[in-house]
């Protein structure tokens, strides 16, 4: 579905991504995983448009999405999550809902001029979904709330129906379940796993280790910019340079 | 009962250190003229309006005077601008209004009850100039002027013209803005320009600076000024830079008739400071529309009042403290009789150590 | 010609950057573009000016007095205004409007005392002689704005890149309540910014009143218009950009009226600093701060 | 002996309660921790303790003496340092002039503050390497460190860390739970730790309390509350 | 009847100049709900007052004719200049549109022939009645309503909150912002056009810093949560002056001082629904 062509990227002279080829199959969950700094989010920024790539091809479905700007990529069907949470603060978590269905309604300037009933169904619609979406994530309850009173997990939940809104058919998360604990993690492990259900593919940047073992079907690694290994979990996991670069060699069990 | 005039006069903003100085004017000659009497023992009672310099406040004001206040008549507005727009109002509701500081082109053609002192620069400029170039022998000027403002920009297209009437060269044309602090750019290449005197129209805000800069560079050339530099505060603001200054008004402090003697004396001893151009044209102002005052009898009757002092006003003559005064009808656009401008000459002097000296 | 017109530009640039440095200050630290800071100049310009004609102080004394009398008015200002709009955590626009209050209400506040008309420093306070520097005209003044603009930068970038309380200042600067966090005093510090800054409006007002040979009530309103330009295109609250910025009007200013035309000049100036803007979106030495998503 | 004890600790943001009337003892030389869920309260309260939210009632008592209303700066010239949630470096500062800044409470001169910057660099070798670069370019676990170690340099008695595991990569993590564990036994100094990360937040601590809706609903020794079956339901997700 | 035609005879004006400051008002609000602080207003109010002038003076164009003019005029120079400006953010972009108000400043002074530079248009015909000054803002009050309860609102608005994350919900934020930008420019031509024929006269110092610095505070000062708020900032910044004449010469340090009051006591705006719902005492469903 989606396919990085050896990119690259740098800033000033700073190399960030090189040559970093992968592909996310259709209907997967796909797990990004690497140090901090690696350039896990580079990619998500690259390939939702917001940043251009240095060199390289990025395709979805095979068109490449190189120079389109972000809303358009967006109505291609790809929807994102932040690493640094950015809901619309001051709006309702409804607001904030319908915001991500802008570019599916349906009406013009004189629809909503005259109130014209291509609007009223449109907007009514609208409402209707978001709500939908917000059960999904068990935010209904708190639908009319004003999004900057949420607690940080909600607000995360909140932007994953904010994504789900645009329709998309990739989502790509970052890091989902930072300053989650064990319990809130584990309840959204099952919600991504409802949402994989229903037919979406998911990409996802996430440091928990048992969180992304447990819901990727297929993981690769980024150490300085470049892929330094990928395949199913387990191979992963065991991989000496991933335990070397990333997981460490902690007697222990990894963190939870 | 009392006669109540109205004055609307810019008190604050840019302008008001104008409008303080018309302001002061007015109450010096209502007093006087109601410790003298009054009119036909009836006292002066003047409605003061701040219209701070901008037009929409000038309308608002006029509107509150005629409308509210009803006021005989009114003076003022303090700027040409203002007057444009609020001139209109008065015209329109057949009251006169009496500008003393309006020297724009196209004022008094607004209507029939449009009245001036303030002589225009077109009947100055052309006698200072002329008068300074055959004292001097000038053959090529350069010209410094603002050009954002109304009075300045006037000024600087009376100078063209007379310049070119007079055949004098121009050696190179500079402006400046108002607010600014540092016309040093401008006089480096008026004095690379060589000219034999800098021909300036400016305000004595930016006038001053100009004139103190000019002799820092060197640029040692006679400046002749337009009506704006006629302040004794170039003295104290240009002070050591001051010589040289050639300006042509109806009003000089130095002047030594009788009226202005007067004037200036009991001016300084109310305010305690001495008076400006601005002061001696309201001053005049109010005497003049005394004298029409005189001439009607008040019924008591707003229309009516309004309408005599309109016809009344016209044939004043008058000497005060800016010499002998008489109006002169004016012509709209479409050259039909309209208001009326000051007929009156002007007097060309010189600054030199720290005075005027008269010169014509 | 030239050489003269450089010299012009010079000290042009040195008068807007002295006036640039108090108020690229305030708002570097306090994140406000305070726009009562022309008043803030106009005040110390007429303490100044009451400290030489009745205490007969001379010009040192006079800058003393101004920047004492504008830092307190500005201490006040952060004490009454600034500070209570921050404990109610005010929309970033809000400090700026109730600064175009205040500078309304001050710059009524001197026309109501001092009259509308312009006043000036008694020539005594300084000689206006002109010197004679390898055939430029050159004023003691002018040398002093000069050299006064430049070492006001140097102490300042000193100050805020060697010393703690510099660094403290930048501390704040980026986020109050980390610096908090390092036991810095944010509510002093912000009460010593607004003081210095204002001080410093309150000198530039003295220099630059006699400079322009005029007082007057308004006398802050047109180099507030240039300030915020140079302010601005030096790049938030950047000490070096407000000097480099200031110096890059004055030029632009004097080299296009003198081989442009003076009617263009404000054109010129004002097209370039538009262009800057579109080629640096964030100043001269301002950096892309927007953290990546 | 406890260094810090807080009573009755009431907190409002406007209508919302965010603590509720909290009791606990920080012992001095030990590491205690706060844990709970989103919301819970817990920055909420590590804000209270360093003055930087105002508390509507009960007291906070550091080393004996009432500081609830004592400003923030003065909190931490007494010696309770936090690190914020979110790693508040700096970002326009060098790594050096952020750890300058964390000394800005002391007055012992440079020298001694040159000496402790080495000394930050000898646990954090990373930033030695870095120290020369803007704060903002660092990676996230770097930045973590950095916040770390500026904080030690104001020399603290009770150092608060705020979620310090938030994003970081599992080596990180290890490597700052670890470090913390190391200057706690090495140095002597007393920590407060208020982490997500359950299992490994009372792996380490001597002394726990868990965190509901702004009440404190469990207590105990790290060890005794990692069994309660009622923790390992709620936060670790078994 | 005779009272409200004598109120009508002083205040007329007093009058119609809220309902044009309150169109200014609202054309600011526009590019401030799409989170763009935008001072080009004072310059667009100025062509628009130009252009429609021009029109009638000049071309003896019939009223509503002029004022599309001055509509459209600012309109098309919205659109030109704001493809570079608008990347601009904050008070760079502030500083960028007042640069661009000061050059049309001094291109108005230098096109003396057209414009009639320093001097200004004088004799302009007093065509503005109060009819149109009201059907003027109930249209654009109407249409801005509208919009806000639309997709175009909501984006404005997530424009306003974050620009990255409104990109990403499919919002083409370029397009949205020369929207607001372009309407904006064409509320403040309006008010310029239809203030024109109300004073007779018009210069260019009219459309400079100050004005546009007035246009800001009114917004602001009325609270930027609501269309009433722009318009209430528009009233007590009109009347404001005209209630304290009686203080004379103090009357703008009162004036002042009140404007820091306002803010001070009331950081969010006079109009603030959410503070309005809590005196109320009732709360969001
Ligand atoms: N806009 C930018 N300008 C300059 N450098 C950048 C920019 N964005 C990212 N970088 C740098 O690129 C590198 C990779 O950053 P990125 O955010 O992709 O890391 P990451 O793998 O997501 O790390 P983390 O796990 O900490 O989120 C970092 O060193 C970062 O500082
Ligand atoms: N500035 C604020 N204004 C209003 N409410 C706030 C504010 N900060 C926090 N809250 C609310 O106070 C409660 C406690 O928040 P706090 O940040 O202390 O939680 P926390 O336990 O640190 O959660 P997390 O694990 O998500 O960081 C939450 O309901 C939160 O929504
Ligand atoms: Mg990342
Ligand atoms: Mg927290």
């Amino acid at each position: 579905m989606l396919t990085l062509q050896s990119v690259s990227r740098h800033f000033g002279g700073l190399q960030v991504l090189q040559d970093v080829s992968f592909e996310v199959p259709t209907g997967g969950i796909f797990g990004l995983i690497g140090p901090n700094g690696a350039g896990k989010t580079t990619v998500v920024n690259l390939v939702t448009g917001l940043l251009p790539p240095s060199s390289g091809d990025i395709l979805f479905n095979g068109a490449s999405l190189v120079g389109r700007p972000p809303h358009q990529i967006t109505a291609g069907g790809i929807a994102r999550t932040f690493q640094n949470i950015r809901v619309f603060k001051e709006m309702t978590l409804l607001e904030n809902v319908i915001v991500g269905m802008h570019g599916r309604l349906p009406y013009g300037p004189a629809g909503w001029l005259l109130r014209l009933p291509s609007y009223r169904a449109a907007e009514r619609a609208a409402r209707d979904r978001a709500r939908e979406l917000l059960s999904w994530m068990k935010l209904d309850h708190k639908a009319d709330d004003i999004a900057d009173n949420l607690s940080y997990g909600e607000q995360r939940k909140l932007e994953l129906a904010r994504a789900l809104a645009t329709e998309p058919r990739l989502l790509l998360l970052d890091e989902p379940v930072a300053g989650m604990n064990g319990a809130e993690k584990t309840e959204l492990m099952a919600e991504i796993r409802n949402i994989q259900a229903r037919g979406y593919t998911i990409f996802m940047i996430e440091h928990d280790m048992r969180f992304v073992m447990g819901l990727c079907d297929q993981i690769a690694v980024l150490n300085f910019g470049r892929i330094i290994a990928q395949g199913g979990p387990d191979a992963v996991r065991t991989d000496p340079q991933v335990i070397e670069a990333y997981l460490g060699r902690d007697d222990e069990e990894m963190p939870a | 009962a009392d006669v109540k005039l109205g004055v609307a006069e810019a008190l604050s903003g840019g302008a008001a250190q104008y409008g303080q100085s018309i302001r002061a004017g007015f109450q010096l000659a209502a007093d006087e003229i109601n410790a003298a009497g009054g009119i036909n023992g009836s006292k002066l009672v003047l409605v003061v309006e701040d219209e701070q310099g901008k037009k929409e406040e000038a309308i608002n004001a006029f509107k509150k005077l005629i409308f509210q206040d009803k006021v005989l008549m009114i003076f003022g507005p303090t700027l040409s601008n203002s007057a444009q727009a609020a001139d209109p109002i008065a015209q329109a509701a057949k009251v006169v209004v009496f500008g003393t500081s309006n020297t724009a082109d196209g004022i008094t053609s607004i209507g029939d009850h449009i009245f001036r002192n303030s002589v225009t620069e077109a009947d100055v400029l052309p006698v200072t100039l002329s008068t300074a170039a055959k004292k001097l022998g000038i053959k090529k000027v350069a010209v410094l002027y603002g050009n954002d403002d109304v009075f300045t920009k006037s000024g600087y297209d009376n100078f063209k013209k007379a310049l070119d009437a007079q055949k004098i060269a121009v050696t190179t044309t500079e402006t400046f803005a108002k607010g600014d602090v540092d016309f040093k750019a401008q006089l480096t290449k008026i004095k690379a320009s060589n000219p034999d005197a800098l021909v300036l129209s400016a305000l004595i805000a930016e006038g001053a600076p100009i004139m103190v800069q000019a002799r820092q560079l060197g640029l040692n050339v006679p400046v002749i000024g337009g009506n704006g530099m006629n302040s004794v505060k170039v003295f104290e603001l240009a002070k050591g830079a001051s010589d040289g200054l050639w300006i042509g008004s109806p009003w000089s402090i130095e002047n030594q008739t009788k009226e202005n003697g007067a004037f200036i004396v009991a001016y300084t001893q109310k305010y305690k400071s001495a008076p400006d151009q601005f002061a001696a044209q309201a001053y005049d102002a109010m005497y003049i529309t005394a004298q029409a005052l005189k001439k009607i009898k008040l019924t008591g009757d707003l229309a009516k009042d309004r309408a005599a002092l309109r016809n009344a006003l016209p044939d004043v003559k008058w000497t005060g403290a800016t010499g002998a005064f008489a109006f002169r009808r004016a012509t709209d656009k479409a050259g039909n009789p309209a208001g009326y401008d000051a007929a009156q000459t002007a007097i060309v002097s010189v600054t030199k150590n720290g005075r005027y000296a008269i010169e014509k | 010609m030239l050489e003269q017109q450089l010299f012009n530009a010079l000290s042009l640039g040195s008068v807007y950057a002295l006036f640039a440095l108090g108020f690229t200050l305030v708002f570097g630290v306090l994140g406000v573009v305070n726009l009562s800071h022309g008043a803030v100049f106009m005040v110390g310009a007429y303490a100044a000016l009451q400290a030489v004609t009745r205490l007969h102080l001379p010009l040192a004394g006079a800058l003393a007095v101004a920047f004492a009398v504008s830092g307190l008015l500005g201490l006040v200002i952060d004490v009454l205004v600034l500070r209570p709009l921050r404990a109610r955590n005010a929309p970033h626009l809000i400090p700026m409007i109730a600064t175009i209050g205040l500078a309304i209400a001050l710059n009524s506040l001197a026309q109501g005392i001092f009259g509308a008309e312009n006043l000036r420093f008694p020539a005594e306070v300084l000689p206006q002689d002109t010197l004679n520097v390898a055939g430029l005209h050159v004023t003691l003044l002018e040398l002093g704005i000069i050299a006064l603009s430049f070492g006001l930068m140097a102490v300042l970038l000193l100050v805020l890149r060697g010393t703690q309380l510099g660094r403290a200042l930048r501390a704040i600067a980026e986020s109050p309540k980390a610096a908090a966090l390092l036991g810095i005093n944010v509510g002093g510090l912000f009460m010593l910014t607004s003081f210095v800054a204002a001080g410093l409006g309150g000198v530039a007002g003295v220099l630059i009143g006699l400079y322009a040979n005029a007082l007057f009530p308004l006398m802050g309103q047109p180099i507030l218009h240039k300030g915020i330009a140079v302010i601005i295109l030096g790049g938030m609250g950047d000490i070096r950009g407000a000097m480099l910025a200031g110096l890059f009007l004055g030029f632009a200013e004097v080299l296009s009226v003198a081989y442009i035309g003076s009617t263009m000049r404000d054109a010129v100036a004002f097209g370039l600093l538009f262009a800057v803007l579109l080629l640096r979106p964030k100043g001269l030495f301002g950096t892309v701060n927007e953290r990546k998503v | 002996m406890s260094l810090l004890s807080v009573r009755g600790l009431v907190v409002n943001y406007g209508h919302v309660e965010a603590v509720r009337g909290i009791d606990f003892e920080l012992v001095a030389g030990q590491i205690t921790t706060l844990v709970g869920a989103n919301g819970a309260g817990k920055s909420t309260t590590l804000m209270a303790l360093s003055g930087l939210v105002k508390k509507a009632a009960g007291e906070v008592r550091f080393d004996g003496e009432e500081i609830s209303s004592t400003a923030p700066h003065r909190i931490v010239g007494r010696g309770l340092v936090q690190v914020a949630e979110g790693r508040a470096t700096l970002t326009t500062l060098t790594v050096r002039e952020n750890l300058e800044l964390g000394a800005f409470t002391r007055r012992d001169g440079a020298a001694a503050r040159a000496r402790d910057i080495d000394h930050v660099f000898s646990l954090f070798p990373r930033l030695a390497e870095r120290s020369g670069q803007l704060a903002g370019s660092l990676s996230g676990g770097e930045q973590q460190m950095l916040a770390i170690g500026r904080a030690l340099m104001a020399k603290p008695r009770l150092l608060l860390l705020d979620e310090p595991s938030m994003g970081l990569a599992p080596l990180i993590v290890q490597d700052i739970f670890r470090t913390l564990q190391r200057i706690n036994a090495q140095e002597g100094l007393t920590i407060f730790l208020v982490e997500q990360n359950v299992k490994q937040a009372l792996k380490l601590a001597q002394r726990a309390y868990v965190l509901e809706n702004g009440r404190i609903v469990l207590q105990g020794s790290g060890a005794e509350l990692l069994g309660d079956p009622r923790v390992q339901a709620a936060y670790l997700g078994h | 009847m005779e009272s409200f035609d004598s109120f009508w005879a002083v205040y007329s004006n007093l009058v119609l100049t809220l309902g044009t400051n309150s169109l200014l008002a609202l054309s600011i609000y526009l590019t401030l709900s799409c989170g763009m602080l935008a001072m080009a207003n004072a310059a667009f109010m100025g062509i628009g007052a130009y252009a429609a002038s021009l029109l009638t003076m000049n071309a003896g164009a019939p009223f509503p004719l002029a004022l599309a003019g001055g509509m459209a005029a600012p309109a098309v120079v919205a659109l030109l200049m704001g493809g570079p400006t608008l990347r601009l953010s904050g008070v760079y972009l502030a500083m960028a549109t007042l640069a661009f108000g000061e050059v049309v400043r001094i291109v108005v002074l230098n096109t003396e022939s057209w414009t009639g530079g320093a001097l200004g248009l004088n004799g302009i015909p007093p065509l503005t009645q109060w009819w149109h000054v009201a059907l003027a803002l109930a249209v654009a009050v109407a249409v801005l309503a509208l919009m806000r309860r639309s997709k175009v609102g909501r984006a404005f608005e997530a424009i306003k909150l974050d620009e990255t994350a409104a990109g990403l919900m499919g919002i083409d934020v370029k397009a949205h912002k020369m929207l607001a930008f372009v309407a904006g420019a064409m509320l403040a031509g309006l008010a310029g056009a239809l203030n024109a024929h109300l004073t007779f006269f018009i210069g260019p110092n009219e459309y400079g810093f100050d004005r546009g610095v007035e246009i800001l505070t009114m917004t602001i000062l009325g609270g930027i949560h609501g269309l009433m708020g722009p318009i209430s900032g528009a009233v007590i910044l009109t009347l404001l002056p005209e209630l304290l004449r009686g203080l004379a010469d103090f009357r703008n340090v009162v004036n002042g001082l009140i404007l820091v009051v306002i803010v001070l006591f009331l950081p969010r705006g006079l109009w603030d629904p959410a503070r309005l719902r809590t005196l109320l005492g009732g709360r969001r469903a």
